[in-house]
């Protein structure tokens, strides 16, 4: 029956649907953000669970780390509170939204279970230090194009952020 | 002089008379003008007549001439020419046309004195001839209907003359469109002939007519001269086409003369006689060509009864007699046709012109209640309408006689004719003699109605000296035609024996026998001659009875028969008929195809297809509602329903 | 009776379909929220539903290129999230709330 | 050369009218220009053998290869004198543009003269593309004459006609696209000369809408049947004259329609012979259906330009009856009719627009005794309105007769209405003579009679008189003209169900 | 490890040279205050950089080979090919003519100039890292770095308000977009073990047969790529994108964008071999080809801001470039199909970049919204800018001899040799919706009386602008050895195709 594999996926499991579900009905963003970085912590969990050991801290440190605090520190500056109208208006479109995202959910999982249920998996289990080795070797090799590349995004996103920060604005500023 | 340059002068002068006076057309001056005009008709008259003597030195059968002038036009196998034929058919007609143009030109000089626009006047006149000619002359089916419109169209300008008039104009507008239903019919009837025979060539025609042997109704060559006749039925007005002629009476009397009696009305008969070997095997046709024309004959000449308008019955008459013209030519009678058409051509411009010389001295009023007693003032005028009178009712030896008495009498004797037909001629005869005598003793006989201020005279020379020589002809026109059985006459007989039947003989190659005709005995022929003489006397004495000043016996049988004497009053109400119930509806039709068709339904389909677009366009622009989250949600949509459209992996 | 095999036995199947949950409640939160930092959070929600599904992918499939996308997707969104919030903060700047009812101008 | 030269020279001039300045110049030198280009043009009467059915003065060279595309010009008995017709109205209406256009001169004449090139081109292409190219080509000038000089309701108008056409066209292309992509199938190379569509075989399955050549016909007959225009796609036309200023009036009459005419003539006809006898009764019925209708309406129009416009509708009917005939009486009376169409049609737009511009009213009900107001004129109108309801000796007569014919004998049940409609022709104009020119002075005369120099002035005459020469010469001589086309119209009618063009052995 | 050979610096020499060249104004704003020299110098530089990289692509025109390549394999991270050469060609000519409009149009000439030019040729660098992806990472990076420098430079637009929510809006759904490729991505990974193109060109026509989990990956990054391309349902954020950005920007967007795109859709279509036996896939494509002609064309009908109306009719184009996706896709004539389908693509970019940027020549401060009744009686005034207006609009509408008709021709020809007459019949329907609006700024310049706007004197712009205008007239005559040419540049890729 129930390894304790399966318990503990199931926990974990349960626990990001509900952080994620969290991060989407909170009507303060603030909790918003908290139950993210629970659904974040979560998914590095589940990381670890599939071997991903290198991804996991990653995904600890770049968005539990980096991009809530990001966030948050954002919402802090804004001194948000709770908002009235946290969601959009309209019943009917609200409900169509609802009904057809449940749609793709239900289609995706029913596709997804039939893929999982024929395919032939390779479960090989390979420890930290390997996984974290062929990373990096396939990074720098494999990948080494991306991952120059993204450093050329990343200048980018700094150049254009410190940019939009620092806009004065056109006309209207002036006047 | 050469055959030829004698056609071509005879064609050109008109023509040439048409553009001199055509580009001088705002001259004032009506004599130069009528001049020009005359002189170009008697030019050509001269050349008919040399024409003519040149023709008869032929022998006989080498009387049939062509003149190739170029190729007018070729698609496919169609060939036609303008080419013209010169035989004894075409000569006659030369002569009466050019002939009784010339008078009635030489006439117009003075009728025309006051008008403003004579040169225009002189210059359609000419037109006019020119396309009688043409008509005439045209050595195929293509080129006589480039004559046959054109005479159409003429006469269309002509009417219109005085066009400031709407109803001038519209009476012009009437016979136009009149006569090109008829052309319509025309039209189809070449192509049916082209179709049958493969050409359109006269020659070639009569070549072919022969082999003809089926005569079944619908057979090509009958449904062709059905056609045909159509086109006759529209040019020389017969049932029930006729109704534009007594509206053509607006024009100035010379031109009612002219085309409306003499000579573009009988483009018909002539256009029947032209082709009558191919009429001759479409039995079926010619009857109805007999039946039609019998019936006008006497539907006009009830119409006629009653009318006031002295032009009115001089119209009515003439359809009266073109009827009967029609009706000789359906018994296969042509020569008889042709010889009426002559006798016609004289007789009824003489008392056309006749009648112009009384409205010229009535200062245009054309009432005859309004007139009487004008013998004295107009002794000329009088006498010679008194011999059209004597000539349209066949008196002998007047030219009416011999012609009527001709066709009637083939009528009864044609194989193609019939009793009924005959009676029906008879009974015309009587009525013509009837209405004829009423107009003369309302016009010039008795005592004078004419109001105060009008001071009615005689006319000018120019224009009593037509109406002398025309006058002339209604004598003798007649003679040219002396039927055969005269020499059976008991006493005098012998003295024809020398008389030939001119005419006959003339055309005798030119015709086709009817066939199966059998030999009657004069007696016969004798007793039909008088009966019809009888009917005519009986007539004519009635008339006098009832018009004349000491009883009012006419206004008493009006009043007996009112119902009938409104209905011929209103000439059966045939014109309010066409209105009411064919040109009316068919203007409302057109008003409502366009604002149901075009405007509310070709146009609204645009519209709507345009609407269609411009809707799904505001559709769209809906969906754009600025809220990102639902352009989040078409996205999501568009997933899904991409998904679920492929969901048969 | 279900067959509770299904529901034990936890492999790639389990780990997919709970991505694309999550995934769907990413979009949701996309759909719904009106304040514009959530929704960010939502879209970070999503590209780590993305990342799992990779993860296990690649984990089930024995291919480490998966664990590679990650990498890239990770940075991306962390730079992703830091335009979109100098874009909240310049829009803060101006109207003084980060809500999407404000950005319906441009339409139809 | 020279058919290059005809078509692209008026290309060049519109070019060098660009540079011009001033309107009393630049209207001199577009007159002396066209009429260089309609002497150009003659020069092809000097080239021409008559006597041949082949394609001559052939310009063959490779465009696109890559789909057999050539700038591929030629000219055949069709064609020649549509191409004749079409060089002879641009002085007439350039001189008819000196009172009409009085604003942005320069460029009216531009447009003029680009849409020559592109009437040419559709008239001289033998390659389906390069005619398509100036089919399409000669709408921009056309809506810009339209849309700029035209009257209130311009905009509308324009653009009903640029989207009917365009509607039309872009199936045909289509067409031509499939038959080129056929030529490849069948020969292993590409090819969209008329010449290998001749070649071609298209299944055609009797009766059945969706066999290739019926669709294929159909989507060329629309094309061509919009631009006639054949009833019902016709509700473009009236607005499109009313609209349109005189000379575009006259060159959309004039030439324009008879591109949707030669295009049966030239494509849709012997390219699809299968089908177009099949469907002939359809087209017979659509074109009797317009002459009828045409006139009908015609008859209840209160404009006169709306009236003449209508009667154009029944005109081209006639045409579409005689192409449809499948004869040789119906072909040749089709191409006749075509231009004498183009000659008194424009030129009773050229009149209706002298006399707009001396009342600026086209209402029936307010003229009357103009006949008497202005001589001249009403002579040369009545003359023109002989011609257009095909009297005798007129141009207008020749063509009709010989359409009836063609269409009496294909069926008579088509060519017994057909006929009648020469009956509403008369009826129509005549109506609209006598109301405007008969009875007495109508108000808007009356107040043109203050006017100096009413009748028409040197200028008018002038530009009227060729027309009335040509009215005349072809109704007395139509040999003269007809003779140049009989051969290539025997050649088409009598090998149309496999119709095949040759070139001139020897052109280069 | 570290290896690069000199194959892929030759390969990648033209992302980094315009990356360095990039830094130089960057670099030099830090040292020096803005102004207006500095302005011209930037633009300077980012032309100079712009040239270099042309240079470089035009130095490896030859080149017929992948870089980067994997660990025992032929193939790598990125691809060498005809369709990069032609397409990084045009997209460093945008480049220069992007500079030029922003340095001259009123909302971008302002403060922080040295970082847009940065952040423009950063995106070109983003497309050409996109056109020459051999891997969906790759491309999926590439896609990235071109949106993220996009978002930006809308945002930096001196205008408030609409630029504002423009970049907002296209950050959201490209984001929303970008997870929804990200999650096909990820399962394409999953069925096919790889994400790099050309390998899962061996395996596809086997996983379509058994495979469902690819099925919908391969949806998904095609619906992904679709919203890059704006096809409907997925096109939303265009017009209001579209209209809200600068329009030097809008110009970049929708000429750039469109190309990298497709190129990026061909690739991705190419390598799915055995697309051809999945009518799932191909009627998918045929309905969204038809709904999207449709749609544009029927949505720009009732648009009076003329920016609006062709972003809608961008939106139409991208249905028309459908036709030719689906018949690659149908695959019976890869040859042919792509070439017409690059050509219309190759054509269109010219039309988009004239029709869009002429828009930014009438805007007379930055928050106006051109709209169709301020070129009332234009032609009066400025004929010469009418008629270059008019030449874009009815080459955009499909009519001869511009290069519109004939990209139209070759993409119709497409369709009816797949037989896919339907589409074609679509296709021309459409586009006779679609000359309703293209005509109708005609009408308005040059029918409508009325004061038009007295336009700024952009020389640079109005230079570009003849320049297209005049390739628009003339390349349309001279199409065939263009075609020629595109079918040059993408034989050898059917031909290697074959080999394997």
């Amino acid at each position: 029956m129930f390894s304790s594999y399966d318990i503990v996926f199931y926990l974990l499991a349960l626990f990001a649907l509900f952080s994620a579900f969290g991060v989407v009905t909170s009507a303060s963003p603030i909790y918003s953000a908290f139950f993210l970085v629970l659904a974040m912590m979560d998914i590095a969990c589940l990381f670890v669970m599939l071997g991903a050991f290198f991804i996991a801290g990653v995904q600890l440190i770049v968005y539990a780390g980096a991009v809530v605090v990001l966030f948050v520190m954002v919402l802090m500056l804004f001194n948000l509170h709770q908002e009235t109208e946290a969601f959009s208006r309209g019943t009917i479109s609200g409900m169509a939204k609802l009904g057809v995202t449940g749609l793709l959910c239900g289609i995706l999982a029913t596709t997804l279970f039939h893929f999982a249920s024929t395919a032939k998996t390779i479960a090989a289990e390979i420890g930290p230090e390997e996984s974290t080795e062929k990373l990096a070797k396939l990074l720098f090799s494999d990948y080494l194009f991306g991952f120059e590349a993204i450093s050329i995004l990343i200048l980018v996103v700094a150049v254009g952020a410190v940019a939009l920060s620092q806009l004065k604005g056109g006309t209207h500023a002036k006047s | 002089m050469d055959l030829n340059v004698l056609v071509c002068t005879l064609v050109a002068a008109p023509l040439l008379g048409f553009l001199i006076n055509g580009f001088r057309f705002r001259s004032e001056n009506g004599i130069i003008a009528g001049v020009i005009g005359t002189a170009s008709v008697i030019t050509s008259f001269v050349c008919s007549v040399l024409v003519w003597l040149s023709l008869a030195q032929r022998p006989e059968a080498a009387r049939f001439l062509r003149l190739h002038l170029f190729k007018w036009v070729e698609a496919g196998d169609f060939v036609a020419n303008i080419g013209f034929i010169i035989d004894p058919l075409s000569v006659i007609m030369l002569l009466v046309i050019t002939g009784v143009g010339s008078l009635i030109h030489l006439f117009s000089i003075g009728y025309m004195s006051h008008d403003h626009r004579p040169a225009k006047y002189f210059a359609y006149l000419n037109l006019f001839i020119f396309n009688m000619l043409l008509l005439v002359l045209g050595d195929n089916l293509l080129l006589m209907f480039v004559g046959w419109e054109g005479v159409g169209l003429c006469s269309y300008l002509l009417i219109g003359f005085w066009f400031t008039d709407q109803e001038k104009a519209a009476a012009g507008m009437k016979a136009f469109i009149t006569n090109r239903i008829g052309d319509a019919g025309f039209l189809l009837g070449i192509f049916m002939l082209f179709i049958a025979s493969g050409s359109v060539d006269f020659f070639e025609l009569w070549q072919w007519a022969p082999s003809v042997t089926e005569s079944a109704w619908l057979s090509p060559v009958t449904l062709a001269c059905i056609f045909l006749f159509i086109g006759a039925i529209g040019k020389s007005a017969q049932i029930p086409l006729y109704v534009w002629l007594p509206d053509a009476m607006a024009g100035p009397t010379p031109v009612s003369a002219l085309i409306h009696a003499a000579t573009m009305v009988t483009a018909g008969v002539y256009m029947i006689v032209r082709l009558n070997p191919v009429f001759i095997v479409a039995p079926n046709a010619m009857l109805i060509v007999a039946w039609v024309g019998a019936l006008t004959a006497f539907f006009a000449a009830t119409i006629a009864l009653t009318q006031n308008d002295i032009k009115k019955v001089l119209a009515y008459s003439t359809v009266s007699q073109l009827g009967y013209m029609f009706l000789g030519a359906g018994v296969g009678a042509f020569g008889a046709a042709m010889f009426h058409l002559v006798t016609h051509a004289f007789f009824k411009a003489l008392m056309f012109l006749g009648a112009g010389s009384v409205i010229h001295a009535m200062a245009g009023e054309q009432d005859i209640r309004k007139m009487g007693g004008l013998k004295k003032k107009m002794p000329i005028t009088h006498l010679t309408f008194f011999l059209g009178w004597l000539a349209i009712i066949g008196v002998p030896p007047f030219a009416g006689f011999f012609s009527k008495d001709e066709i009637l009498w083939l009528t009864l004797q044609s194989p193609l004719g019939s009793k009924m037909l005959w009676l029906i001629g008879g009974a015309t005869a009587g009525l013509t003699a009837f209405y004829m005598t009423r107009l003369m003793l309302l016009t010039f006989w008795g005592k004078s109605r004419v109001p105060k201020e009008v001071h009615p005279h005689e006319s000018p020379m120019v224009m009593t000296f037509p109406l002398m020589i025309l006058g002339l002809l209604s004598v003798i026109g007649g003679w040219i035609g002396v039927p055969h059985v005269f020499a059976e006459l008991p006493g005098i007989g012998g003295l024809f024996h020398h008389i030939p039947n001119i005419l006959e003989h003339w055309l005798d190659k030119s015709l086709s026998p009817i066939p199966g005709i059998a030999e009657a005995s004069a007696a016969l022929e004798f007793s039909a001659m008088a009966s019809t003489l009888l009917v005519v006397g009986a007539s004519v004495i009635a008339a006098v009875l009832c018009y004349s000043p000491k009883n009012n016996l006419s206004e008493r049988i009006s009043l007996k028969f009112s119902g009938l004497h409104r209905l011929l009053l209103n000439k059966y109400w045939v014109d309010e008929f066409y209105f009411s119930r064919i040109i009316n509806p068919l203007i409302e039709c057109s008003r409502g195809l366009w604002l149901y068709i075009d405007v509310n339904f070709i146009d609204r389909m645009t519209f709507v297809a345009g609407d269609i677009a411009r809707g799904a366009g505001s559709f769209m622009r809906g969906l754009q509602n600025g809220n990102v989250q639902y352009y989040a949600f078409y996205i999501v949509a568009g997933v899904v329903g991409v998904i679920m459209m492929c969901s048969q992996w | 009776m279900p067959n509770l095999s299904v529901i034990a036995n936890v492999g790639l199947g389990h780990y997919l379909v709970l991505a694309a949950i999550i995934f769907c409640i990413g979009i949701i939160g996309v759909l719904l929220r009106k304040n514009i930092i959530v929704m960010m959070m939502s879209i970070e929600l999503m590209l780590n539903a993305v990342n799992l599904t990779f993860v296990s992918l690649s984990h089930f499939m024995g291919s480490a290129a998966g664990q590679i996308a990650v990498f890239f997707i990770m940075t991306i969104a962390a730079a992703e999230a830091a335009v979109g919030l100098a874009l909240v903060v310049l829009i803060f700047k101006k109207y003084g709330e980060v809500n999407i009812k404000i950005f319906e101008r441009l339409k139809g | 050369m020279l058919l290059s030269l005809v078509v692209f020279l008026p290309m060049v001039f519109a070019l060098l009218l660009a540079f011009a300045r001033g309107k009393a110049t630049i209207r001199m030198a577009a007159l002396v220009l066209s009429i260089v280009e309609f002497l150009v043009s003659l020069l092809i009467l000097k080239h021409f053998d008559i006597r041949s059915a082949e394609l001559q003065l052939v310009e063959n060279v490779p465009w696109v290869s890559r789909f057999g595309i050539n700038y591929f010009l030629g000219i055949d008995g069709i064609s020649l004198w549509l191409v004749i017709l079409t060089t002879f109205l641009l002085p007439i209406t350039v001189l008819a543009s000196w009172k009409s256009i009085d604003e942005k001169v320069g460029g009216f004449h531009i447009c003029l003269f680009a849409l020559q090139t592109a009437m040419l081109g559709t008239f001289l292409s033998m390659d389906s593309i390069l005619f398509y190219v100036f089919w399409e080509l000669s709408l921009i000038p056309m809506y810009f004459i339209i849309g700029i000089w035209g009257g209130p309701r311009r905009i509308y108008a324009t653009v009903k006609f640029f989207l009917y056409t365009m509607l039309g066209s872009v199936l045909m292309l289509i067409g031509i696209i499939y038959m080129i992509h056929l030529t490849g199938k069948v020969n292993g190379v590409f090819s969209a000369s008329f010449l290998d569509f001749y070649k071609l075989e298209i299944p055609f399955v009797g009766g059945s809408l969706l066999s290739p050549q019926a669709l294929l016909f159909f989507a060329f007959a629309l094309a061509f049947a919009i631009k006639v225009p054949l009833f019902p796609f016709h509700t473009w036309l009236p607005d499109a004259h009313v609209e349109a200023p005189t000379p575009g009036s006259v060159i959309l009459a004039g030439v324009m329609l008879k591109m949707g005419t030669y295009g049966f003539m030239r494509l849709a006809i012997p390219l699809f012979p299968e089908a177009s006898v099949y469907w002939s009764w359809l087209f017979c019925l659509l074109a009797v259906a317009g002459i009828i209708y045409g006139a009908l309406v015609a008859m209840v129009q209160t404009d006169i330009k709306k009236l003449v416009a209508y009667s154009s509708v029944s005109h081209m009917g006639y045409v579409i009856l005689g192409l449809f005939a499948l004869n040789s009486y119906g072909a040749t009376g089709a191409l006749y009719q075509m231009l004498s169409h183009g000659i008194s049609t424009g030129a009773l737009f050229l009149l209706v627009g002298m006399i707009y511009e001396r009342t600026h009213s086209r209402e029936i009900s307010k003229y009357g005794g103009l006949a008497i107001a202005l001589p001249i004129y009403s002579i040369v109108f009545f003359i023109v309105t002989l011609s257009s309801i095909a009297v005798p000796i007129t141009n207008g007569f020749i063509g009709e007769f010989f359409i009836l014919l063609g269409a009496f004998a294909k069926d008579k049940t088509f060519a017994i209405p057909a006929t009648l409609g020469v009956v509403l022709g008369a009826t129509y104009m005549l109506w609209m003579f006598k109301k405007v020119f008969f009875g007495v002075e109508g108000e808007i005369v009356r107040q043109m009679d203050k006017q100096p120099h009413r009748d028409l002035s040197k200028r008018e005459l002038g530009l009227m008189l060729p027309l009335l020469i040509v009215i005349f010469w072809m109704g007395i001589f139509p040999d003269h003209f007809l003779r140049w086309s009989k051969s290539s119209l025997d050649h088409y009618v009598n090998n149309f169900s496999n119709y095949e063009l040759t070139i001139t052995p020897g052109a280069k | 490890m570290f290896k690069i050979s000199d194959l892929d610096l030759a390969i990648s020499s033209p992302f980094l040279i315009l990356f360095l060249f990039s830094l130089i104004p960057i670099t030099q704003r830090v040292f020096r205050k803005s102004g207006e020299q500095s302005m011209n110098l930037s633009v300077g530089y980012g032309i100079l950089g712009f040239l270099s990289a042309m240079g470089a692509v035009l130095a490896n025109k030859g080149i017929y080979s992948y870089a980067f390549k994997r660990a025992g394999l032929q193939e790598g991270s990125l691809i060498h090919d005809g369709i990069y050469n032609v397409a990084a060609m045009l997209v460093l000519i945008l480049g220069i003519a992007t500079l030029l409009f922003l340095r001259e149009n009123i909302a971008t000439a302002t403060e922080r100039f040295a970082e847009k030019v940065f952040l423009v040729m950063n995106a070109a660098v983003g497309m050409l890292i996109v056109l020459s992806a051999n891997d969906l990472i790759v491309m999926f990076i590439g896609i990235e770095t071109m949106s993220l420098a996009i978002y930006i430079l809308i945002a930096l637009s001196r205008e408030e308000f609409l630029a504002k929510e423009a970049a907002f809006k296209y950050f959201i759904l490209g984001s929303f977009a970008t997870a929804i490729f990200l999650l096909g991505v990820a399962y394409v990974f999953g069925a096919a073990k790889t994400t790099m193109l050309s390998q899962i060109m061996e395996v596809s026509s086997e996983l379509f047969k058994t495979n469902g989990l690819f099925f919908i990956g391969v949806i998904l990054v095609i619906l992904g790529l679709c919203f890059k391309i704006s096809v409907f349902p997925f096109h939303a954020w265009t017009p209001d994108v579209y209209q809200g950005a600068p329009t030097p920007i809008t110009t970049f967007m929708a000429a750039g964008v469109k190309l990298v795109g497709f190129v990026a859709l061909l690739r991705f279509i190419l390598c799915l071999t055995g697309i051809e036996k999945v009518p799932q896939l191909l009627n998918l494509l045929q309905w969204l080809a038809v709904f999207t002609m449709l749609a544009g064309n029927v949505a720009a009908i009732v648009q009076d801001n003329l920016k609006r109306m062709l972003a809608y009719s961008s939106v139409a184009h991208t249905g028309y470039l459908l036709i030719g996706i689906v018949a690659i896709a149908m695959g019976r004539f890869p040859i042919d199909s792509t070439t017409g389908f690059l050509f219309y693509l190759y054509s269109y970019f010219f039309m988009t970049i004239g029709s869009f940027a002429i828009i930014g020549i009438f805007e007379s401060h930055e928050g106006k919204s051109v709209t169709i009744e301020d070129l009332k009686g234009l032609a009066t005034r400025h004929p010469y800018t009418s008629l270059i207006f008019s030449v874009f609009l009815l080459s955009l509408a499909g009519i001869p001899p511009l290069l519109g008709f004939f990209g139209k021709f070759y993409l119709l020809s497409v369709a009816v040799q797949s037989d896919l007459y339907w589409l074609a019949f679509w296709g021309v329907i459409s586009s006779v919706i679609g000359a309703y609006y293209y005509l109708r700024p005609i009408v308005y310049m040059y029918m409508v009386d009325g004061n038009s706007i007295v336009l700024p004197k952009q020389y640079m712009t109005k230079l570009i602008l003849w320049l297209s205008a005049f390739s628009i007239a003339l390349l349309g005559l001279t199409s065939a050895p263009l075609y020629r040419g595109v079918e040059r540049s993408i034989k050898k890729i059917f031909s290697e195709q074959s080999l394997n």
